[in-house]
């Protein structure tokens, strides 16, 4: 290790320049770091959304169980599906895409690099801002109400007299909110309105990062990395970050408008005076449908990497599973009222929303078996990132499965609603999603640390999550269809579902243990795993020609793509039989590549960590803490302060150039002097005279 | 690598003997009262008999799927001496195929779906209208023609069809009785349909299956299916008033009691001595109807008397604080004494 | 900024008389609604005045946006947010219309 | 799709970079206004489900636009949009003070836009008494056009923003008139949202009968 990223000490601003410790994370523009961040933070979200769902599961583990009371029932499961979906499985998918997009197309950094960092730091205020529900949350109409919220008198539901526990006063109407449960006037206090504007937070992070995340791809590619030449990881990032970009905005709208209902008595949902409750269903699903297939579509993207690489073999179809992606989030677009087969729309919308459901199982199949079609005729290597890929193929087919029989329109009219539907999205999520990330976090582990997880313990987790895993959500097949209705706090003993549910009950706590082995297998390994050098898997793809742990500057020399798979390539040939052959000088090879990449030959200059980010995300939670409480005074005041602090980081941010002029390259860094030249030769490119320095005051218009 | 085989054979045996147990229990889903394997009118067989065969179809995509997954494992595991893989980038071919075959079995049940969709969705000409309206956190039932209202229990005639027209009175709830047919919502300000249908007489369960606020679990259902003569005699029984309790009567004290404690701002009684009846106007706050208070055999939301309890004893509990049986309940615990509720209870179950 | 890109754009006399356009285009769309108000155009009322908007929306988008001069990747997601918007959000109002009449 | 590969493909063009050849922020502002559709669509939906039912209490916008008074206004949006441009132009020639006075001209014209909806708003509360919560027509139609109101006084601040930095620098470097066309961008967005909500919410919109 000679030369890595160089920082410069003379700066016109006083730019934070610590390159360990707090405040070194709370500035920091790498992307890698930005990855590591959310991936605690999601996390994080899993315990906690995991805790509260064994919580859940306690109180139906008996008919009639009286563990909880129903409020905080109500709240627990409502912040269960909040947590998973928004602080879980979307910020660990971005946690992944975050630290692997650049090193996936060979890139130094994301476009924006800043503007990562604020959508981090967003979404970590907007997850914090929510979760305060728990400590400053009321189910009771806040003092000063000019005649907004709530019944009167003690009749006020969502709690409910006497029950002032903290999980009573917190969020209880649902992950989706429906209205008008969730408007002022049956669920009167402010949980509800940590809930619709802490989404909103969140939201804004996606928003941020979609846009963030397209640009890269478009742009920063490396060199011969055409866009049929993406790693399939990246491609879904791709697709995802379409969908997040289209769907975003809707979902924005419809918190806005349960806010403004809430707080400043607009009437769009109030059913007693003409605001129509199904509109917040359209709106809702408008967003939530392609919501689901942002949360699979990354575990896609990162089952088409694993399952190759074990499989020593081509994917099978590149070119079909792309496509089937960006079907399905095409597709995604046009099937929302699924999940209102029950609400009295018409006969030829229900039939029509039914028979587009159904579609999407044809490029959902396409990806199937051309997953199957690379395991065919392999040489599989069951290592613990492969038997996470295999157990996604495996479970998300049956979640599949199941979501086509919801599709039968007169099917779901039984299905919807009962526990036949939650073992659905808990197949297609957990089965899924996470046993996807979970198969992400072994395979790229070495990226991190430069170490390999433990295998054994990796196996043991695999295995005692597919165990528990069954056991928790396949018993709600039946139980579903033998007629328990979800979100339902007490079940009767004569429903005779009680041994079902204990089985269930049972599995969660399987679950549970299988992750605290991930626990202890991720922090002995992180210091004490085996050293995983360049290519511990025999790998496909660019990032593993990046060292491990991954360097700051990610590439030294940023590769040039000449194929699909550029990595292998460099290292296999096929005989006459087509066979894979390891080409004579290919371990040399990589030992030179990691030289190399180790070895910047001039110094690299990366953009500088920046203050402004931190501090434009801070301003969001106080101005919407000020909107919750904008009755009062003080809530007049902290809009302002909120405002004051986003705006004073806003022109800070403008000010500040995205790096410090270096005195050996007349100030302007080798990616911009490259960008320079392109400039001057491309007829399109950008200003030759000046660098289009990436990410200047990009968020000016945010 | 032998280790991990068992631990897949051991696997195998539980995923079996999972699947033996639920066959079990399918066998068993009598004692099940809400089973949706049990349809009791056309309707809800309708929608069963289009969900086995999709079943089946999804069982034999699952066992595909699963299959090539274990025979790919165990053929192409990476062992000593094995050769390196053959470089294979797709098949066109395949490619057509799975995008095709599944594309045409989708379409084989798209048909069934949508015709299903249509002749299930709009109520039969001849069908017997029953309004139901949906209260956090019980049903009312009101029948038009006879001008009757009821809580709870819907009482309909076996082998007829029934057309409910919902609507809610505050926020969404979700109407289900699942051997009569699927769902639909409640919605406020709205109306919506559903075609019920029982062929046999006999008592149905059922769940608001929408989450409508702090008791949704307790806001349950039954629906009564009786002989044509015996639904109405029903009819003919519930127009009638009540007899109202004069002093001296056993029940006269609970209906003072009645009169005194507040009962009478949300629930309707109607006398036969119609100055004596006490109706709250259907737009204002509402309980459920008192009238026939008595013929009804479950209350509160269908929840009590819970499983083993006599009516008596579940209106002790239920009169004596509603809101600690039925958490947030629009009924608030009204004081009553002992001696109070005692008489009540007799009061209320002489309304036959 | 005089990049290369720059070099088709429309000259400031071009602009003009694009505004002119506009205004007159605005001018027009009032005038159908007044008339529409005196002599009943029926659904050539509706027709118009949203091919008028679209002809606006298009003239800005292409000329004053430059979409027309750039690399045809921008106006492909630009385009297909709009029309996305636009199908999505007519399904969403066909279905609440025909909810709204049964409602009442 | 294909189309996009192949520009890709161009290599000799981009020796570091596959790309768009659009700049970064220019490609991450169309993509971001190209997301707006959906947010304003959104508006816009709920204006038409509610304006169009019958028997809410209250008056209905439809009822009591001022479509000269709008008719105006509208023409001054519109016509910012040719000041933008000019500004645009301005700076690509180097003309510091045609670049300026046009910035400052298209800021003045959104702030008399943004006066005349704040008169709007005003009279519509003061005189006609519909407020944000009289029925959920009033409510879609303050909460659509604020949302717009609130892009547009954005618009403003930035437009103002540069305007002043071009005061204080003696005109806008390179860099900061890659900032003016972002703005203009998104100026003339706002602009054509407007042109839809002018004819859809104001000319064609009708109270229920
Ligand atoms: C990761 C998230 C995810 C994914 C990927 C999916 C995928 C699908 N979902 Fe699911 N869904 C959810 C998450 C997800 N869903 C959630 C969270 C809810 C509930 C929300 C709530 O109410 O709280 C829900 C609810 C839901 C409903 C509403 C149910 C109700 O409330 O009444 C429906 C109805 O149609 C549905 C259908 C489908 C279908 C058809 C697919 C398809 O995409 C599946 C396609 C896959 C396959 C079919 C398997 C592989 C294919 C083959 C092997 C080919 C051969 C197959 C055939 C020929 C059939 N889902
Ligand atoms: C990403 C999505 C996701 C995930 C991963 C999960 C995971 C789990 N969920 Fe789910 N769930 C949802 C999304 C998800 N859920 C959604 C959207 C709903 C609908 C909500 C609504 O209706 O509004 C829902 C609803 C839901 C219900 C229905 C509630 C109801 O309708 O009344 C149930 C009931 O059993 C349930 C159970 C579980 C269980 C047992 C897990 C388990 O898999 C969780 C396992 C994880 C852990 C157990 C982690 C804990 C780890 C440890 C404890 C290790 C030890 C640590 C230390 C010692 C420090 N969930
Ligand atoms: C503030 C209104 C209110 C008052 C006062 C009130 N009730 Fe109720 N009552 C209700 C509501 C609402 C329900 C339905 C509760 C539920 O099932 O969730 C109910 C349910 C009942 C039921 C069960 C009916 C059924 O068929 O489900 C009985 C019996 C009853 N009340 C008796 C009484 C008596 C006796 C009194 C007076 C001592 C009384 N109520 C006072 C509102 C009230
Ligand atoms: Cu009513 Cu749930
Ligand atoms: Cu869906």
């Amino acid at each position: 290790m000679t030369a890595t990223a160089e920082r410069p000490t003379t700066t016109i601003f006083r730019r934070p320049s610590s390159t360990k410790g707090l405040w070194s994370w709370i500035t920091t523009v790498d992307h890698k770091r930005i990855g590591i961040m959310y991936g605690y933070a999601a996390f994080t979200f899993f315990i906690i959304g995991g805790l509260e769902a064994l919580l859940l599961r306690i109180q139906l583990s008996q008919a009639n169980g009286e563990f909880l009371t129903a409020g905080a029932y109500n709240a627990l499961f409502t912040m269960h599906g909040t947590t998973m979906i928004f602080l879980f499985v979307m910020p660990a998918s971005s946690a992944l895409m975050n630290y692997l997009l650049p090193l996936l197309i060979g890139a130094r950094d994301v476009a924006f690099p800043r503007l990562n960092a604020l959508s981090w730091w967003i979404f970590f205020f907007g997850a914090i801002f929510l979760y305060s529900t728990f400590i400053f949350g009321t189910s009771m109409a806040p003092v000063g109400v000019d005649g907004v919220g709530g019944v009167d008198g003690n009749l006020a539901p969502g709690g409910g007299p006497g029950s002032f526990n903290f999980l009573a006063d917190s969020p209880d109407g649902g992950w989706f909110g429906y209205q008008p449960n969730a408007g002022p006037l049956y669920s009167p206090g402010t949980a509800m309105d940590y809930w619709a504007l802490g989404l909103q937070i969140v939201g804004l992070a996606s928003l941020v990062s979609s846009v963030n995340f397209l640009v890269t791809v478009l742009n920063l590619r490396a060199k011969g990395m055409r866009l049929l030449r993406m790693p399939v990881f990246a491609w879904m990032t791709t697709i995802t970050s379409f969908l997040l970009l289209f769907s975003l905005p809707i979902i924005a709208v419809a918190l806005f408008m349960v806010t403004f209902d809430r707080q400043f008595g607009s009437l769009f949902f109030a059913a007693n005076a003409g605001g129509d409750p199904i509109l917040w269903q359209h709106l809702f699903w408008l967003f939530g449908h392609p919501e689901v297939y942002i949360l699979i579509l990354p575990a896609m993207g990162i089952v088409s990497e694993i399952l190759p690489t074990f499989s020593r073999k081509p994917l099978f179809g590149y070119s079909a599973v792309v496509f089937a992606g960006a079907a399905i989030a095409f597709l995604g677009f046009g099937v929302w009222a699924h999940h209102m087969f029950a609400s009295g729309i018409t006969p030829v919308a229900q039939a029509a929303f039914g028979l587009a459901t159904m579609t999407i199982a044809i490029p959902t199949g396409i990806k199937i078996f051309n997953w199957l079609g690379t395991m065919w005729m392999g040489r599989i290597r069951l290592h613990t990132p492969m038997l996470f890929a295999i157990g996604f193929v495996a479970m998300f087919t049956i979640g599949g499965l199941s979501g086509v029989t919801h599709a039968v329109v007169p099917s779901d009219w039984q299905q919807t609603d009962t526990y036949y539907i939650v073992a659905h999205f808990h197949y297609v999520i957990f089965g899924g999603a996470v046993f996807g990330l979970f198969g992400g976090l072994y395979y790229w582990f070495p990226k991190l640390t430069g170490r390999l997880m433990n295998e054994r313990l990796g196996k043991a987790h695999f295995w005692l999550m597919l165990l528990g895993f069954n056991l928790t959500f396949g018993p709600m097949h039946w139980l579903g269809l033998q007629g328990m209705v979800r979100r339902t706090w007490k079940y009767a003993p004569e429903t005779g579902l009680e041994p079902w549910n204990l089985a269930v009950t049972v599995g969660a706590f399987i679950i549970a243990f299988s992750i605290f082995i991930f626990m202890i297998n991720w922090f002995t390994s992180r210091r004490r795993g085996e050293e995983s050098g360049l290519d511990p898997w025999d790998a496909r793809t660019v990032e593993w020609m990046a060292p491990n742990p991954t360097p700051e500057y990610n590439f030294a020399v940023p590769p040039v793509v000449t194929s699909l798979d550029h990595f292998w390539h460099l290292k296999y040939e096929e005989d006459t039989e087509g066979r894979a052959v390891r080409v004579d000088h290919a371990d040399e090879m990589l030992a030179n590549i990691e030289h190399d990449q180790l070895n910047p030959v001039s110094p690299i200059h990366l953009p500088n960590p920046s203050y402004f980010p931190f501090f434009f995300a801070l301003g969001l939670p106080i101005m919407f803490y000020g909107v919750i409480y904008h009755r009062t005074p003080w809530g007049k005041a902290l809009i302002l302060v909120g405002l004051v602090i986003s705006l004073a980081a806003v022109i800070g941010w403008a000010m500040e150039p995205l790096e410090e002029p270096h005195g050996d390259d007349g100030g302007l860094a080798e990616h911009d002097q490259l960008e320079l030249a392109e400039a001057a030769v491309s007829p399109e490119g950008s200003d030759p005279v000046l660098p289009p320095a990436g990410g200047e005051t990009e968020s000016s218009d945010d | 690598m032998a280790r991990s085989r068992l631990r897949l054979v051991r696997l195998g045996a539980l995923v079996a003997v999972t699947l033996l147990l639920g066959a079990c229990s399918l066998i068993s889903s009598e004692d099940q009262p809400l089973t949706t394997f049990e349809p009791a009118g056309p309707f809800a067989e309708r929608i069963d008999n289009l969900f086995w065969p999709v079943f089946w179809i999804a069982v034999a995509v699952f066992v595909l799927v699963q299959g090539a997954i274990l025979v790919a494992v165990f053929l192409y595991r990476d062992r000593d001496g094995s050769k390196e893989a053959k470089q294979l980038h797709g098949s066109p071919k395949l490619e057509i195929a799975w995008t095709i075959i599944p594309a045409l079995i989708l379409a084989g049940i798209a048909v069934p779906t949508t015709a299903a969709v249509f002749d299930l969705t709009e109520c039969g000409p001849d069908a017997i209208e029953v309004q139901v309206t949906g209260h956090q956190w019980w049903f009312e039932y009101h029948y038009p023609d006879a001008e009757i209202t009821t809580a709870n229990v819907m009482v309909i005639p076996a082998g007829q069809e029934v057309c409910a027209r919902m609507t809610s009175d505050d926020v969404l709830h979700n109407f289900w009785i699942p051997a009569l047919n699927g769902k639909r919502y409640l919605v406020p300000g709205q109306t919506t349909e559903l075609r019920l249908q029982a062929d046999q007489p006999g008592e149905y369960w059922g769940h608001c299956a929408e989450f409508c606020g702090l008791s949704h679990s307790l806001m349950r259902a039954r629906v009564q299916a009786l002989e044509p003569a015996e639904y109405n005699a029903w009819l003919a029984s519930q127009q009638a008033g009540a007899t109202l309790p004069v002093e001296g009567d056993p029940e006269y004290e609970g209906y003072q009691v009645y009169l005194n404690k507040q009962c009478i701002q949300c629930h309707t009684v109607r006398f036969e001595d119609d100055s004596a009846s006490n109706i709250i106007a259907t737009d204002a706050f509402n309980g459920p109807e008192l009238t026939h208070f008595a013929s009804r055999n479950v209350f509160a939301g269908a929840i009590l008397p819970g499983e083993g309890q006599s009516r008596g004893d579940a209106l002790k509990e239920w009169l004596d604080d509603p809101p600690s049986t039925k958490p947030g309940s629009f009924m608030p615990d009204l004081a009553l004494t002992e001696a109070e509720i005692d008489a009540l209870i007799v009061w209320l179950e002489s309304m036959e | 900024m005089s990049s290369p890109e720059h070099i088709h754009h429309p000259s400031p006399a071009q602009y003009w008389k694009i505004a002119v356009v506009l205004a007159v285009l605005t001018a027009v769309e009032v005038a159908i609604y007044y008339i529409h108000r005196d002599f009943d155009l029926g659904h050539f009322n509706t027709v118009l005045l949203l091919l008028l908007a679209a002809l606006k929306f298009v003239i800005v988008i292409g000329w004053y946006m430059h979409l027309r001069f750039e690399k045809s990747t921008l106006s492909r997601f630009f385009t297909g947010g709009f029309i996305l918007a636009s199908a999505l959000y007519t399904i969403v109002l066909t279905a609440l219309g025909v909810i709204a009449i049964r409602g009442g | 799709m294909t189309e996009l590969t192949h520009e890709a493909s161009l290599e000799h063009a981009h020796p570091e970079h596959e790309g768009t050849g659009v700049d970064d922020r220019k490609l991450g502002m169309w993509l971001f206004l190209s997301s707006e559709f959906l947010f304003f669509g959104a508006l816009i939906s709920n204006y038409l489900l509610y304006s169009n039912r019958a028997g809410f209490p209250g008056v209905y916008p439809a009822e009591i636009y001022d479509i000269p008074f709008t008719s105006v206004s509208s023409f001054v949006l519109l016509m910012s949009s040719l000041t933008m441009v000019l500004a645009h132009n301005a700076q690509s020639r180097q003309d510091v003070n045609g670049t300026r006075t046009w910035l400052f001209a298209t800021a003045a014209l959104g702030a008399i836009f943004l006066g005349g909806q704040v008169f709007e708003f005003t009279e519509f509360i003061v005189n006609f008494d519909m407020k944000l919560s009289t029925n959920p027509a009033a409510s879609a139609f303050y909460v659509l056009t604020g949302f717009h109101g609130t892009h547009v006084a954005i618009g403003v601040i930035m437009l103002l923003s540069l305007w002043g930095i071009s005061r204080r620098r003696g005109g806008l470097s390179d860099k900061q008139g890659l900032n003016l066309e972002l703005v203009g961008l998104y100026w003339h967005f706002v602009d054509i949202i407007w042109i839809v909500i002018f004819t859809v919410v104001y000319l064609l919109s009708v109270p229920p009968a």
